[in-house]
């Protein structure tokens, strides 16, 4: 089942690069329908998944060479649930928003749908080994994305974003290979599974290493704070499918790992680890707001917000409570949605004025106003208003961090006004006022296609908002299963909000 | 007490020999340098109880590869632009501070009589005075394989020769 | 009174080399560099004679003949290519020989 | 039918017209979609109404708390309705109000090119100020909280092409966001304390959970919130500016309903704050504060709104006053009787302003009052009320605050003596804006053509007219009916009443009454008279009175203290740090390679000797190297 | 008269050599038919072709006679067929693998490269043979057992190349390509020779068995001559595999020798030099493991961020290959640090990236031209749209040399580091990995060529249907060995030598 998830995509490209020449009309619709297989399994998963159950399901596992112990190991679970959904739901999107793409299309589907089987593959992989070759094979496809379909500086992007993201993962490898020595020294047989490794009991400062190595690796993927420059240059040169695409899942390879692989497989580590971690995320927060707000160009914004949103992830996966996880995790679907939903409306104005750049617009809302309604029902998801997705996942996360991380939830919350300030500020430039540069006036209001594509997030924004109770009730065993973990082999004790004994406890530090 | 004068002597003609071999502005004197080491190497394997080898490198070397040398260099012509002068820069001193580190590792370990050696056990049976009999023997069997791949070398060498320098009366190339 | 051992002349088979490798460094015509070469084999030739004398073994004169042989055809080789060249351009200085680098 | 079904229903009809509209306004078109949405929130007012008969007959005391559908099960957020009396007059005044706004609002918004979504707008703000009120836990209420920000925004900059509508719109919003920070992090405390954050789960426990250290901490910041939705000191500089918003919004949001959420949370967390008097007086002070400063702005205000706008702001203030020394049922009632005339004003501002083509300036009226005879009357009617003359509305709760405050003693008496002073500021600013419009003899400019305003708005008027006249009688002391309403919502709560006794009540009523008569008194002899004798007046108070013009420059202050530096820290952290220094490592590291690849490869120099040298050195090195390694 | 002497014949196994002798007997056929006959070159290549063929025949006929060999208890046939000729030459895996892996070199090479030896003519032939010739040496150099056996088959193969290098004419650089090559190249196996002899003087033997066995049984009071006589032949053969410092050679030849032949020189070299230094340091000096393994690891540290950071900025893509090679070098060394554990990964790796080698020179060719002219990177320029099928086999050439996974590189690369690892240089390991992304900086140059860039002033010329082949077949074979590499895993596995 997984394996076919996997594949899907994959088949899809070899069908669409056979295509024959002279039907080059064919190849994003072809592409189109056929990112449908992938959804469509990842929904019948989704729906099949077992509620309150914490281990992986629908796991695989076939040897791929027993002597270095390799495997072709997958397995679901509710962390990676909501993000294997949220990427079969992107990908459809994103193609079809992609028909301003006019040279080289058969590869530029090919790309992008060798992508989708590469990301799938990196959130079902459980063997470290599988995982890698995931993780890196990606960049290749993102790469050519941002190379060959970007703007101006596109090469330039594209190379900083191959090699800062290499370079991350590079040690991370070296640290793979040592888990499987250590497990080889431990049980006597090298292996990458994810559920062997677990049963590794490592001393502190191999560990802490471990924990540096995967840590880096995946910082630079969230991107944290100060290693997030690729992240803008990246989202402006890259085409509109590229950015939501980049935003919308790949940076949560880096926060799922976090969550995967650093609590997962070096908890001790971790709870160590969480001053620094927090520290981090909060500077990411503010600091990637107060960035956001002065940046002329909307994708540049966007992408600083994206920096400050995912610190939110970084904050409330080591806060190292219930609801900090959950919101963690369910805010990686959610700024996956918001942020994807900006982007393609970025990538539609785009498409219209050739320019990104605030300054050019203007009054906007007079010429398109359904254009502008959509702008700011994203927007507004984004600041996290209640009753829109983001609210629950940065709230979440919020009063979860504040049960261990009191300072640092309070810093983290005035991010929340921070990204009032440039994105209102952002839509007051672009839309509100008068249309005075005549190449506005002429704007025309987003057509059909363009409101198809934006409903199915619109409607997610709003279900998730409302009712998140459908992906939080997946996620929960989950979740708690890794913290179960941290207090079983830690002597951390994740606090339980509201028992009067803890009150006390909290008085005691009050005092 | 003869075998220390030999030494001594034929060791420094060597020695002097090589030095010409790198100091000679003249390649000939050059090339003469190196016969005169070879010679005294040829000494050296007589001494050592080589005889064939001696006569050996007497005839081939002396005999083919110097005249060789010589015919080449009279054919391109001696130049003389070997003038006292090194074009590249700090060559010299990089090969001087070769030389002296060479030198001082060379040396510690001659000191410390590092460079020698204990001869090992298998040493024990001392080689015969006239070894052309068992030199055979062993080339014929133990080295008969390294003996045929000899041919291959040979063989290279003449297609070699050919393809290098294998040109038309007119000076122009077959290939054209 | 002293006995020369096959250190002795393994020191001078040493000092030959040495000097063949530092010559290939210092001469700048090809032919010379090429006799430097020899000069190392040579080295080599008395490393093995002397030392199979010392350990009474004839292995060491039997491969004097191999590195004769294997001299003989580089010299071949070698003389060649630089009368190749030399044809070209009149001169067998390898210093003019430095289009490729970097 | 009984309330689980019905309360529900209070918020969804609203909001099915908010969706409706939004979606078929336009085709339906002016002036359907107006009655649509007025027919809408009305439904809801019936509905609301019907749930509280049992309330108003007593027979159900506590109400009951709805659950709907789980929200965030984690953090005990769950979308449920707690329906008790104070919920249902909330329910009550909003849902009364609004219609009669929307009512307005369709006569004055006529001609308008986005008729209906301005209705759509209205409506879903109705929905959210429902959710706010309803709410059965703080994630819902703050839900509430934060969408009626959202219409608020909207609304205000509902006329988007005017920079100055976007401006104030943004604005409104983010010094609101400065006050929601206090009050999540509020909220963060109350889960980390409680365990949840519904109401039923938090106020039973109130006491034995709380130390008075982490109550007062919770009260001042749910304080910070509450005086960002309502406009208090120091967050209250939005609000004047929301009147660039149409009039029926800055009626209904800005006067009537929105701002008073501030108020209402603070009742509704009285068990918090009971844990914790130095909150509530902190509340109080404030109130007390911002209730003396914005009635002193208001007192030089030329443009009609303006007036309102800081009138709003001060009355607030007396509810804050109210509910911060424990006078919850005071404060409540202010806030209902508030609603209605200060809605009133409004709408009579409205009209006057739809009357006199979109003037504004006071100073280019007067003498209206034979040209639109309504709306002088009520507005009338109105200004006393809100002066506080006797036995209308505004006197009995005004009167039940002081006096609360009067009891309430020690400290509290200065907050008194200000709420006194204010009375009397107030009754002079009123008087004096009433006279500049509709007294005096015409000063409007030529081409101006001054009429009254339709049926369609002027019936609206004259309903809440009568409330502002009868609203007072539902709590006299005479007769203390929505203190009894309230009472099972304040269970277990030790309320602040006026002190007992009708003496005592006459002698505090007599003194309010004597500081808004005078100030009636100053407001007519001024401005009844000439300009010059305006001005002489104004210039004698010399720079003060400029100060109150320029609303004491706050927003001036704010500017240079804090909008401009952090823009200059925005711009150093992304221009000066971001780019050239972070990045320029990131850059500096490829630069790195690249510029010792270039520099070494001056090794491959080409020279054949030069390899060798190369060569023999590494043949060394390795020679070396084992030599000492391998320890010879 | 004269005294009989009878000399004890050795054990005389012509299986074992038979490759070597259909390749020495092929290139005398070759010169021969050429002398005589002067057929069209395209005949001689099909001679060629059958001789390799043959000899690849013999090789699997050897595979499964070691097979045999292992399993047999007669322990008298197992030393005849094992090591022949008086223990001059071991047949086991690791041989044969040699034999295979040059072999397919040889072919692929010189399919890729045909149109030079079209070009030169009549001087074809003996190009041709050299091939052969070159082969043959290295595969008895990947065989020996015996250092003097050893170095007549480096010899064998180097002179070969010397000539290969410099055959072409119609270009000065081929005349200093060759004069560098041969000038360092003596050196060079003077060295090795050298330390064939100081090691014979220490240790009284040249079969690297014996050696061992010495070794294994005394202790050596005085190692000084040993050790250095082991740094002159660790010297010697890292000159052939061309790390550094030992590589200065490499660029220059790369770049000066005809486009056609060069992939076939430097993949050759490499596998010859890698199988003698597994053998030399594995066989004999096991016992000084602890001596030569941080040697070795310094070696492979120099190559991999020396060659790494000088690839950078390269601007000829050969050069810039050269260059990559050297950084392989170092990759390719890491698995020896651990002894002959290790030798399965070299060999896969050689294997995998010999291929990638040719392929890619099979490409640099096409864009060299007929007169294997200067291959500059913007030479590729708007390959991605000139020559689709060409850039993308190229761009999957390059990302598997520099280890992308889902290429066969990754696989090897993984192999070698992991072996390091277990060998405890952590170190070592890391050091790699940071070297691999440098070396996705400078594969991506080329990649960035291709497809980002508009295309370049003079068309690349279409490839012949021969290079064609070559290219996707080396391409294929790198995603799919990326994908499945355990076949040819399971092959090597069985390479662990003596």
């Amino acid at each position: 089942m997984l394996t076919w998830l996997i594949a899907a995509p994959a088949l899809a490209a070899l069908v669409v690069a056979f295509l024959p020449k002279d039907r080059k009309e064919l190849y994003l619709p072809v592409g189109f329908l056929l990112s449908f297989v992938p959804l469509a399994i990842a929904g019948y998963l989704f729906f099949d998944f077992e509620s309150g159950e914490a281990g992986f399901q629908f796991t695989e596992r076939i040897p791929w060479y027993e002597p270095w112990g390799i495997e072709w190991n997958l397995g679901i679970d509710g962390i990676s649930l909501g993000m294997v959904v949220l990427t079969t739901i992107l990908f459809p999107i994103s193609l079809a928003a992609s028909t301003a793409i006019n040279h080289k299309v058969k590869e530029f589907v090919v790309a992008v749908l060798f992508l989708e089987a590469g990301l799938i593959g990196t959130f079902l992989a459980l063997d470290l080994f599988l995982f890698f070759v995931f993780f890196e094979a990606i960049l290749v496809p993102m790469y050519f994305i941002i190379g060959i379909w970007g703007s101006e500086r596109r090469i330039y992007a594209a190379i900083k974003f191959f090699l800062y993201t290499a370079f991350g993962s590079a040690l991370m490898f070296a640290g793979i290979i040592a888990l499987a020595f250590l497990h080889a020294g431990q049980e006597g047989v090298a292996s990458f599974a994810y559920q062997d490794l677990l049963g590794l009991d490592l001393d502190v400062v191999d560990e802490r290493l471990l924990f540096a190595a995967f840590g880096l690796a995946f910082a630079i993927k969230v991107p944290m704070f100060p290693l997030h420059t690729w992240l803008p240059d990246a989202h402006v040169e890259a085409p509109t499918a590229g950015s939501v695409l980049l935003a919308g899942v790949m940076l949560k390879l880096g926060t799922y790992g976090l969550l995967r692989f650093n609590l997962g497989l070096f908890p001790e580590a971790s709870v160590d680890a969480v001053p620094i971690m927090a520290t981090l995320g909060v500077i990411g927060i503010v600091y990637g707001a107060a960035v956001a707000i002065v940046q002329p160009d909307l994708k540049r914004l966007v992408a600083y917000s994206s920096v400050s949103h995912l610190g939110f992830i970084v904050l409330g996966t080591f806060a190292l409570t219930s609801a900090g996880l959950q919101g963690a995790v369910i805010q990686n679907v959610n700024h996956g949605l918001t942020t994807g939903a900006l982007f393609l409306l970025v990538g539609m104005i785009y498409e219209r004025r050739h320019t990104k750049k605030i300054a050019d617009f203007g009054g906007l809302w007079k010429v398109m106003p359904i254009y502008a309604g959509l702008f700011l029902f994203a927007t507004f998801a984004s600041i996290g208003i209640p009753g829109l997705n983001g609210f629950v996942g940065e709230f979440l996360i919020l009063v979860g961090s504040y049960a261990t991380l009191p300072v640092f939830a309070i810093i983290a919350a005035s991010g929340v006004v921070l990204a009032a300030i440039y994105l209102l500020w952002a839509f007051e430039r672009v839309f509100t006022g008068v249309p005075d540069k005549p190449e506005n006036q002429a704007l025309k209001d987003v057509n059909g296609r363009e409101i198809a594509l934006m409903a199915p997030l619109v409607v997610l924004i709003l279900l998730l908002g409302l009712y998140p109770q459908v992906l939080l009730e997946k996620t929960e065993a989950s979740t708690e299963a890794i913290l179960d973990r941290i207090e079983a082999v830690t002597d951390y004790e994740v606090p339980a909000p509201g028992r009067l004994d803890d009150v006390f406890v909290a008085e005691g530090a009050e005092e | 007490m003869i075998e220390l004068v030999l030494f001594v002597v034929v060791g420094s003609a060597a020695i002097g020999g090589a030095l010409a071999v790198i100091f000679a502005k003249n390649p000939v004197y050059a090339a003469l340098g190196l016969l005169g080491t070879l010679f005294s190497l040829g000494v050296f394997y007589v001494v050592n109880l080589a005889h064939l080898v001696a006569v050996v490198q007497v005839i081939v070397y002396a005999g083919a590869v110097l005249t060789l040398f010589l015919f080449v260099i009279m054919m391109i012509g001696v130049d003389k632009d070997q003038a006292g002068d090194e074009p590249l820069r700090y060559q010299r001193a990089l090969v001087g501070g070769l030389g002296l580190i060479i030198l001082l590792v060379g040396g510690g370990l001659a000191v410390g009589g590092r460079f020698d050696w204990v001869p090992t056990a298998s040493g024990a049976e001392t080689l015969p005075n006239g070894t052309v009999e068992a030199l055979a023997g062993r080339l014929f069997t133990d080295w008969v394989l390294a003996f045929e791949v000899t041919a291959l070398l040979l063989t290279i060498a003449a297609a070699g020769a050919i393809a290098l320098a294998y040109f038309k009366h007119d000076g122009s190339e077959p290939v054209e | 009174m002293i006995e020369v051992t096959a250190g002795w002349y393994m020191s001078l088979a040493a000092v030959l080399f040495s000097i063949g490798l530092l010559g290939i460094l210092v001469r700048r015509n090809a032919l010379i560099m090429f006799m430097c070469v020899e000069l190392m084999l040579n080295a080599v030739n008395l490393t093995f004679v002397a030392a199979g004398r010392a350990l009474g073994s004839l292995e060491g004169q039997v491969s004097v003949f191999f590195v004769l042989v294997v001299a003989a055809a580089e010299v071949v080789v070698g003389l060649a290519i630089i009368v190749a060249i030399f044809r070209r351009r009149e001169s067998a200085s390898v210093d003019e020989l430095s289009e490729l680098a970097g | 039918m009984s309330p689980e079904i019905l309360v529900p229903l209070v918020i969804a009809v609203p909001l099915l017209g908010a969706v409706f509209l939004h979606f078929l306004g336009r085709r339906i078109g002016e002036p359907l979609a107006g009655w649509l949405a007025t027919g809408a929130i009305g439904t809801s007012f019936l509905l609301g109404a019907i749930s509280s008969v049992d309330f108003i007959r007593g027979t159900s005391e506590h109400g009951e708390s709805i659950m709907l559908w789980d929200w965030m099960p984690a953090i005990g957020a769950a979308f449920e309705i707690k329906w008790d009396p104070l919920a249902a007059l909330m329910t009550l005044v909003v849902t009364g109000v609004g219609t009669l706004i929307h009512v307005f609002a369709i006569g004055y918004m006529h001609g308008d090119e986005r008729f209906a979504r301005f209705f759509t707008y209205l409506n879903l703000f109705a929905a959210s100020m429902l959710t706010l009120v309803l709410a059965g836990n703080y994630a819902m209420l703050f839900l509430g909280w934060e969408l009626v920000g959202l219409c608020s925004y909207l609304l205000i900059s509902f006329w988007y092409t005017k920079p100055s509508a976007a401006a104030a719109g943004k604005k409104a919003f983010i010094v609101n966001r400065i006050g929601d920070l206090g009050f999540m992090i509020g909220l963060m405390l109350v889960f980390f304390h409680f365990g949840t954050l519904s109401f039923d789960g938090i106020f039973e426990r109130a006491g034995e959970v709380l130390t008075t250290g982490t109550a007062t901490a919770i009260g001042l910041l749910f304080l910070l919130g509450a005086a960002g939705k309502s406009a208090q000191i120091p967050l209250y500089v939005w609000l004047p500016d929301a009147m660039e918003g149409p009039t029926p919004v800055s009626a209904l949001i800005h006067a009537a309903t929105m701002v008073t959420a501030g108020v209402y949370v603070v009742a509704r967390s009285a068990s918090i704050f009971q844990e914790a008097p130095a909150a509530g007086m902190a509340v109080a002070t404030v109130g007390a504060l911002t209730a003396l400063w914005a009635a002193s702005i208001a007192i030089a205000q030329t443009d009609i709104k303006k007036v309102l706008a800081y009138s709003t702001v001060s009355q607030l203030g007396y509810m804050f006053l109210a509910v911060g020394l424990g006078g919850y049922v005071a404060g409540i009632f202010h806030l209902m009787t508030h609603a209605f005339f200060k809605a009133l004003l409004f709408l009579g501002a409205g009209s006057v302003i739809h009357g006199m083509a979109d003037e504004q300036d006071m100073q280019k009226m007067g003498g209206l009052r034979k040209h639109m005879p309504v709306t002088a009357a009520t507005m009338g009617i109105a200004t006393l009320a809100i002066s506080g003359f006797p036995l209308l509305s505004g006197f009995w709760s005004k009167d039940e605050i002081l006096a609360v405050a009067f009891e309430a003693g020690g400290f509290a008496s200065v907050l008194y003596v200000i709420g006194l002073v204010t009375a009397m500021l107030t009754a002079f600013y009123m008087t004096r804006q009433w006279v500049m419009v509709f007294a005096g003899d015409s000063r409007w400019d030529e081409g101006v053509h001054p009429h009254e305003s339709p049926r369609v708005m002027t019936v609206p008027l004259i309903v809440l007219a009568v409330l502002s006249v009868g609203a007072g009688l539902v709590n006299t002391p005479f007769r203390l009916g929505l203190e009894h309403f309230l009472e099972p919502a304040f269970e277990g709560i030790a309320m602040a009443h006026p002190p007992d006794g009708i003496g005592m009540f006459l002698l505090l009523a007599a003194v309010s009454v004597g500081a808004g008569l005078v100030g009636i008194a100053m407001g007519g002899f001024v401005y009844t008279r000439p300009r010059e004798v305006w001005t002489r007046f104004q210039t004698g108070f010399g720079r003060l009175w400029t100060a109150w013009e320029s609303a004491y420059r706050v927003d001036d202050l704010y500017g240079a203290a804090l909008v401009t530096p952090g823009r200059k820290a925005s711009e150093v952290a992304a221009f000066r740090f971001d780019l050239p220094i972070i990045d320029g490592l990131v850059n500096g590291v490829g630069r790195f390679f690249t510029e010792s690849g270039t520099r070494s490869r001056v090794i491959q120099s080409g020279y054949v000797r030069h390899y060798g040298v190369a060569f023999v050195g590494g043949l060394l090195l390795a020679v070396i190297w084992l030599l000492v390694v391998g320890g010879a | 008269m004269f005294a009989q002497t009878t000399l004890a014949t050795p054990d005389v196994s012509w299986l074992a050599i038979a490759p070597e002798i259909t390749l020495g007997l092929g290139a005398a056929i070759v010169l021969l038919v050429e002398v005589q006959f002067l057929p069209p070159i395209r005949r001689l290549g099909a001679l060629v072709g059958g001789i390799l063929a043959v000899a690849f025949g013999f090789s699997v006929w050897q595979w499964i006679r070691v097979d045999e060999l292992l399993t047999t208890t007669d322990s008298a046939e197992f030393l005849a067929g094992f090591l022949p000729f008086g223990e001059m030459i071991v047949m086991d895996h690791g041989s044969v693998l040699a034999r295979f892996a040059l072999l397919t070199v040889a072919a692929l090479g010189i399919v890729s490269g045909w149109q030079l030896f079209e070009r030169l003519g009549r001087r074809g032939a003996e190009a041709l043979a050299l091939v052969l010739l070159a082969t043959s040496g290295f595969t008895l150099m990947a065989s020996s057992v015996h250092l003097m056996m050893m170095f007549l088959g480096l010899e064998v193969g180097s002179i070969a190349l010397y000539i290969l290098a410099g055959i072409t004419r119609d270009r000065i650089s081929s005349d200093e390509a060759a004069i560098k090559y041969f000038l360092l190249g003596s050196v060079a196996s003077a060295v090795f020779v050298y330390g064939v002899a100081l090691v014979f003087a220490a240790t009284g033997e040249l079969s690297l068995l014996d050696a061992r066995s010495f070794l294994s049984g005394t202790i050596v009071t005085r190692p000084a001559v040993l050790l250095i006589g082991m740094a002159m032949l660790v010297v010697g053969l890292g000159f052939k595999i061309s790390a550094a410092p030992f590589h200065s050679w490499a660029p220059d030849v790369y770049q000066g020798a005809p486009a056609g032949i060069v992939g076939y020189m430097a993949a050759a070299a490499k596998i010859g030099g890698f199988a003698a230094l597994i053998r030399v340091l594995h066989t004999a000096f096991p016992s000084l493991l602890a001596e030569w393994a941080p040697l070795i690891a310094g070696i492979a540290t120099l190559s991999m961020v020396g060659g790494g950071i000088l690839a950078l900025v390269q601007d000829d893509v050969r050069r810039l290959l050269a260059y990559s090679g050297v950084t392989h070098a170092g990759f390719i060394l890491m698995g020896m640090v651990g002894g002959g554990v290790g030798a399965p990964e070299i060999w896969f790796y050689l294997a995998v990236y010999t291929l990638q080698l040719v392929g890619a020179f099979g490409v640099v060719a096409v864009v060299a031209g007929a007169t294997g002219g200067p291959t500059p990177i913007a030479a590729f320029r708007g390959l991605g749209r000139t020559q689709p099928m060409l850039a993308v086999a190229f761009g999957v050439l390059l990302l598997g040399m520099g280890g992308l996974p889902l290429t066969s590189g990754f696989v090897a690369k993984f192999g070698v580091f992991q072996t390091a690892w277990q060998a405890g240089f952590e170190w070592l390991v890391v050091v790699a990995v940071l070297a691999s992304v440098v070396g996705f900086a400078f594969y991506l140059r080329v990649i960035v060529a291709m497809y980002m860039h508009d295309e370049a002033d003079d068309a690349v010329p279409a490839p012949t249907m021969p290079s064609r082949t070559v290219v996707a077949l080396t391409a294929i074979v790198t995603v799919v060995l990326g994908l499945l590499p355990a076949p040819l895993l399971e092959l090597t596995a069985r390479a662990i030598p003596l």
